[in-house]
């Protein structure tokens, strides 16, 4: 069954229209990828969908519409927004920075135990726990930015840009986690990427999106069948 | 928010697209050149002596735009500069040297101050730099007091040479502003000049981002102290005219409220640009008065509650007063967006 | 040499005054990321609010915590209709706000309770304590331990509690903190509504010495700063370590040191902040910070 | 004068709305030039047949606000009764009103001359104003103008020096004055004394020591042991005070002008238990507001100047000069409760010297108005205390130089001519 619907969205900034009639459908622990070229509206989509960017259309979520909702209140039903540019908290400590991300959750011991669980996912993070978040290398604050997301315990993640500005090998290593978190804890994830090959190690299907529309949309196998998409994302 | 310097930003609109026009920019600064000559004599005495006083502390606030509004240096210590001005040209007068002479040192001695205290400040960031700048005005009341013989201590010192000379068959009050408009009309040109040359351009890159200003090879360092040192110039001018127009200064005059005043002045008239140092000004020197004639007993309420209002609907000061009026011009446009409206810390 | 100890004490309590503003200002700064300097002229219109409801005849504590409890609210308020509108603007404009506020608060209260002094009763005797040869009054003594609890809280606050953490990371980041489930807004307000009744303690601390006026605060805000500054503006201890040592090196300075003398050692502090930040710009007990103003 | 330039009032529109609120209020001087009234000499501003209009620049807000507003306040008072009793026949027959025009000027030198150039076209003369940066900054103007600046409420002899500033004159005694009476009594006590001096570091301050010093010159009795000062915006002058006791003076010289502080410094005596005879400056001396909840009580002796009646004090309690003060504080000043300051009192005496000069001018003129001023002697004004009086007639002397020394008895004040040991 689908966990998050979106369905005919439209987003503006100011009078400039960034989104057109987007569909997008993730089922109960599958992960969707969204591609596409600069400014097709890909981090916007993920916005709109964490309300931080106003938006109208339907977007459901467990089937009850996210229509109105602020951030705080889309993270309180289990959706976990990695955004671009990672947010880590500069001057709080990679193990606060955590306890950030574990914010609305009320069971102590288990949170430790996640905090656990996230070291153990990115051990580059192990002798990191007490320096500042503005202290870390990029990679090590993508890993840090995905591990809050972890610690709120979400049922679906969405990861923009994950591999931004990291170093090819870095991108893969986060790749590699996320794919492992995936399979352990089954959290649903919508990708955004613009490295189509990362993105297919990750997601079962994936939509594309030109100029704020979907204009492709399909399984990973297929995607990567057409050519198209090859010359324009697979560098193939 | 936008970029609060007038001339980067505030997109063409057809009154402005008009104004580009060299003819009617000449036209309007004929017509500047002939009031600035025509309305001292037409105007009573209050209004002069009004218009002299706001020119004294637009010139203080066009001092604090250099090193606030453009080089993004916080200073709460302005009137330091003035005051310093000030007694400089005290001292000079009643010692009988020549008035330019006199004038010069007033300009240069807060120069000189304001660039060692710079040279050792901007080596440190954002609060520090406040902090240095407070202590200007807090440490000076008491200096100036120590130094009784040469200040006057506590009771103050007057310099009364600005009387309106025989030939000129003026009174005072014109005379005065008559200074006041030149000395400070010159003053705001440079300035103005200035900010729109190179240095302008330096000061934006590293009030935006200093690293980044590094990497373009424009020294930080040397542009804060720059700004410091211009701002702190421009004081010793204001302090000057302060001279002229009120003949008098004492330790009270460089009272750190004043500091504080100047500031806010500033933010009102519009941080980081020209015509925002002469409202500035206008704001300083008017706001007591009128508040003085609503209820002279509820001065500072009403000085308070005015500039939380004005604020409130124009934070970039009176200069975006256009942009506010073509916001509202448009209200038919689409919802605001999150862009506009940092929505997340709505509730 | 009792002199000389009685002259550290002296500083000490001093000192005090200034470290019950700096805390506020510290909180503040920690939950919003601005500097209020709204928040003397805010104490002291608790302490009104205090000695008003003293005045209707309730006791003094009773008077002093619903002081708090009011002030509380009073800074959640202003939070929300009046300052949010400038936190994500420039912060210039955002000094220039709580400057503002300082004059309208002062303004208000000289209008209700005019400029005239009024004395404010202390929570602690008028009786005093030796030690080794020196003086210290109990209620400076009080003051001293009312502000080392709070200090110790505070710290806990931020580096224990889930609270502290929140109110930190929306001061840092708050559209981050907002993806993990932090509502902002009301975490914004309750910094300032905190800040706000902390202010109210310091307020009823200090006003029996200095005895209510509107401006009760002006002079001891410049200090505070200097200690907020100096401390480093992330650590409660290191702001109150920085009051006493303002407060007791200005005094020896004027006294030990003729060229400065008492009408100059008001010169030591910021020279101090100066010579300290040259080495450690982030403060003596601060982390490093991105400091808005 | 200037009336050739009263149309201008028009173009000054394009000066922008800011300057036109003002000259509403500046220019209405408009309104006070002669419109051909009966009077030989033609009348200065601020006159007409019915009424009379005073000028005030008196800081009402800020640290100096209190006594600012007293200022004030005892004006308003005094010639608030005298009004509403029909107003003051002057010397040429009419009878007149007196109105008054206070601006706040923040005790901002700057800000007193913008206040004194708004008001001087359209009142008869200035008065009363507290501050001697606030005054000294527009003294040479008020004599190049010669507009009066009189009976105003400084100590700086300044303004008293006849020489100097022919259009002004102090009221109040100066800071000398005072701490010469002291030093006197001092002087003229049988024991040997030590002194130990703390004073406000400005002109205040500075005044009541010279004054002192001069009176105790040549008495080997005495010897100042120790002299620190504060600045009027210290929080706490505790470390001066440890200062002093370490130096076992047996009198303190306080010239505070500071109440808060007087207070604390009285706390902070008895917490070190240095209790000497103490000399307090007349405007921080009030029983209720300052000695009682400081506990001077503790002290030996506490002394200090006045010629003006403490409202506060029991002994004056019945006395009917304070009760009419109080009432008329009351009811035309809105001032409520029992001034804590002694400007409220200055100016309601003030207020009554005044109008002994209206009484005596001939001639609606601020020249006349000088002329007259300087003839009141022997004058006791309400409020004023047996054995002192207003005399103008004294060259380089304040209105009142005459002061008498009075010692608290626990709840008032009494006189006292000699140093009881």
């Amino acid at each position: 069954m689908t966990l998050l619907e979106v369905s005919g969205m439209q987003a503006f900034y100011g009078r400039v229209q960034v989104l057109d009639d987007i569909s997008l459908s993730v089922p109960d622990g599958g992960a969707v990828g969204i591609l596409g070229a600069n400014g097709a509206g890909k981090t916007t989509t993920l916005r709109a969908i964490s309300g931080s960017v106003r938006s109208s259309g339907d977007i459901r979520f467990d089937g009850k519409s996210l229509r109105g909702l602020r951030p705080d209140q889309v993270a309180a039903l289990g959706i976990a927004h990695v955004p671009e540019g990672r947010g880590t908290f500069s001057d709080l400590t990679v193990r606060e920075n955590l306890r950030v991300g574990a914010y609305l959750r009320r069971d102590a011991k288990q949170v430790q135990e996640d905090i656990d669980y996230c070291l153990d996912l990115f051990p580059q993070l192990q002798n990191r726990v007490r320096s500042n978040g503005s202290a870390l290398s990029g990679g090590e604050q993508q890993m840090l930015a995905v591990g809050r997301a972890i610690m709120a315990r979400p049922r679906v993640m969405l990861l923009d840009e994950a591999s931004l500005g990291l170093a090819p090998s870095t991108a893969k290593t986060v790749y590699k986690a996320i794919g492992r978190l995936r399979q352990e804890s089954g959290i649903a994830m919508v990708v955004v990427e613009q490295n189509a090959n990362l993105a297919f190690t990750l997601v079962d299907s994936a939509t594309v999106l030109e100029a704020g529309r979907n204009v492709l949309t399909g399984s990973t196998a297929e995607l990567k069948g057409m050519d198209e998409i090859r010359r324009a994302y697979l560098g193939g | 928010m936008t970029a609060t310097n007038s001339f980067s930003t505030a997109p063409a609109s057809p009154w402005r697209a008009r104004l580009e026009r060299p003819w009617v920019r000449w036209g309007l600064v004929a017509l500047v050149v002939v009031l600035a000559i025509v309305v001292p004599l037409l105007l009573p005495e209050f209004a002069n002596q009004t218009l002299a006083r706001i020119g004294v502390f637009s010139v203080a606030v066009l001092g604090l735009n250099v090193v606030m509004g453009y080089a993004g240096q916080i200073s709460l210590g302005q009137i330091f500069f003035v005051g310093l001005g000030a007694y400089v040209t005290a001292y000079g007068y009643n010692a009988g040297w020549n008035i330019v002479i006199v004038f010069v040192l007033a300009c240069l001695i807060p120069a000189v101050v304001g660039m060692v205290v710079a040279l050792a400040a901007a080596r440190l960031g954002g609060l520090a730099i406040a902090m240095v700048t407070i202590a200007l005005p807090i440490i000076g009341v008491p200096l100036a007091k120590r130094f009784s013989e040469v200040t006057g201590g506590s009771q103050g010192t007057s310099a009364r040479f600005s009387a309106a000379p025989e030939w000129s068959g003026l009174y005072d009050d014109q005379w005065q502003l008559y200074l006041v408009i030149l000395i400070g009309g010159a003053t705001f040109m440079l300035t103005r000049n200035l900010v729109r040359g190179k240095y302008g351009r330096a000061f934006a890159i590293v009030k935006g981002n200093e690293s980044v200003a590094a990497s373009m090879g424009v020294s930080p360092y040397r542009y804060k102290v720059l700004a410091f040192t211009i701002a702190s110039l421009i004081g010793g001018v204001s302090g000057f005219l302060y001279m002229v127009v009120i003949q008098y200064t004492s330790p009270e005059t460089l009272n750190f409220g004043h500091s504080i005043e100047l500031l806010a002045s500033m933010v009102i008239g519009g941080a980081g640009s020209i015509i925002g140092s002469l409202i500035g000004g206008a704001w300083y020197v008017l706001v007591p008065q009128v508040t003085n004639i609503i209820d002279p007993n509820l001065t500072t309420v009403l000085q308070g509650a005015i500039l939380l209002i004005v604020l409130f609907f124009l934070p970039n000061g009176f200069v975006s007063l256009p942009r506010l009026l073509r916001r509202i011009g448009r209200r038919d446009a689409p919802q605001r967006s999150a862009a506009e409206v940092p929505q997340h810390i709505e509730e | 040499m009792s002199t000389f100890l009685q002259l550290m004490i002296d500083g000490l309590s001093t000192g005090s005054i200034y470290a019950a503003l700096a805390l506020s200002i510290v909180l503040v700064h920690q939950a919003t990321g601005l500097i209020n300097f709204a928040q003397g002229g805010m104490a002291v219109l608790s302490a009104y609010i205090a000695w008003v409801i003293y005045g209707l005849g309730a006791p003094l504590i009773v008077a002093i915590l619903a002081a708090v409890i009011v002030s509380f609210f009073l800074g959640a308020l202003i939070e929300r209709y009046l300052v949010r509108r400038f936190e994500r603007g420039d912060p210039d404009t955002a000094v220039v706000v709580t400057i503002g506020l300082l004059t309208l608060i002062t303004g208000i209260c000289a209008w209700f309770w005019t400029y005239n002094n009024q004395l404010f009763p202390s929570l602690f005797p008028l009786d005093t304590v030796q030690i080794a040869g020196a003086v210290i009054s109990v209620r400076s003594l009080g003051t001293i331990v009312v502000i080392v609890a709070i200090m110790v809280l505070l710290q806990a606050l931020f580096v224990g509690t889930k609270l502290g953490l929140a109110l930190r990371a929306v001061a840092i980041d708050p559209s981050s903190a907002a993806l993990s489930g932090v509502p902002v807004g009301r975490n914004l307000m309750i910094g300032w509504g905190l800040a706000a009744s902390l202010g109210a303690i310091a307020g009823v601390l200090v006003a029996p010495q200095l005895t209510l006026t509107p401006g009760m605060m002006d002079s001891a805000l410049v200090y505070a700063l200097a200690a907020v500054i100096l401390g480093g503006l992330t650590s409660p201890i290191g702001v109150v370590v920085a009051a006493w040592l303002i407060g007791i090196l200005e005094n020896l300075a004027a006294v030990y040191v003729p060229f400065i003398g008492h009408d100059l050692k008001i010169a030591v502090p910021f020279v101090l902040v100066f010579v300290v930040l040259l080495v450690r710009p982030q403060g003596l007990f601060g982390r490093k910070s991105v400091v808005r103003v | 004068m200037r009336m050739n330039r009263r149309r201008s009032r028009v173009a000054s529109v394009v000066a922008g709305v800011g300057i036109v609120a003002v000259l509403v209020a500046g220019c209405s001087r408009g309104g006070a030039e002669p419109d051909g009234d009966g009077g030989a000499a033609t009348a200065s501003p601020g006159i007409t047949d019915t009424t009379i209009t005073l000028g005030m620049t008196t800081p009402l807000s800020g640290g100096t606000a209190g006594p600012g507003t007293c200022t004030v306040a005892g004006l308003e008072a005094y010639f608030g009764s005298v009004n509403a009793a029909g107003g003051i026949e002057f010397g040429d027959g009419k009878t007149r009103t007196v109105e008054i025009k206070a601006l706040d000027d923040e005790y901002d030198p700057q800000k007193a001359k913008a206040n004194y150039d708004q008001l001087k076209g359209s009142v008869f003369a200035m008065t009363a104003g507290l501050g001697t940066p606030t005054n000294r900054a527009w003294r040479e103007a008020a004599i190049a103008d010669e507009v009066p600046q009189v009976l105003i409420q400084t100590g700086d002899p300044l303004f008293s020096n006849t020489q100097e500033s022919p259009w002004q004159l102090g009221f109040v005694p100066a800071y000398q004055n005072e701490g010469e009476a002291f030093g006197e009594l001092l002087a003229g006590a049988g024991g040997e004394h030590k002194v130990a001096i703390l004073s406000q570091n400005d002109d205040y301050g500075e005044g009541y020591v010279e004054g002192f010093k001069s009176a105790i010159e040549g008495a080997d009795n005495i010897e100042i042991v120790k002299e620190l000062t504060y600045e009027a915006t210290d929080t706490a002058v505790d470390a001066q005070l440890t200062e002093l006791a370490a130096s076992d003076a047996d009198v303190l010289f306080n010239a505070m002008s500071i109440t808060p502080l007087v207070i604390s410094s009285l706390q902070k005596m008895q917490e070190i238990g240095w209790l000497p005879s103490l000399f307090l400056p007349s405007n921080t001396s009030s029983p209720g507001a300052i000695l009682e909840p400081g506990g001077a009580a503790a002290l030996p002796a506490v002394y200090t100047v006045s010629f003006a009646k403490t409202p506060q004090s029991p002994a004056y309690a019945e006395d009917e000069d304070v009760v009419t003060f109080l009432s008329d504080l009351a009811e035309y000043a809105d001032y409520p409760d029992v001034p804590a300051f002694p400007h409220c009192m200055w100016s309601y005496m003030i207020g009554a010297t005044l109008e002994q000069v209206f009484t005596k001018m001939t001639e609606p003129t601020r020249e006349d108005f000088m002329a007259q001023l300087r003839t009141i002697s022997d004058f006791e004004a309400p409020l004023m205390l047996p054995g002192t009086s207003v005399d103008t007639t004294e060259d380089d002397q304040p209105a009142v130089s005459t002061v008498q020394v009075i010692k608290y008895n626990g709840k008032g004040y009494e006189p006292v001519d000699s140093w009881d040991e």
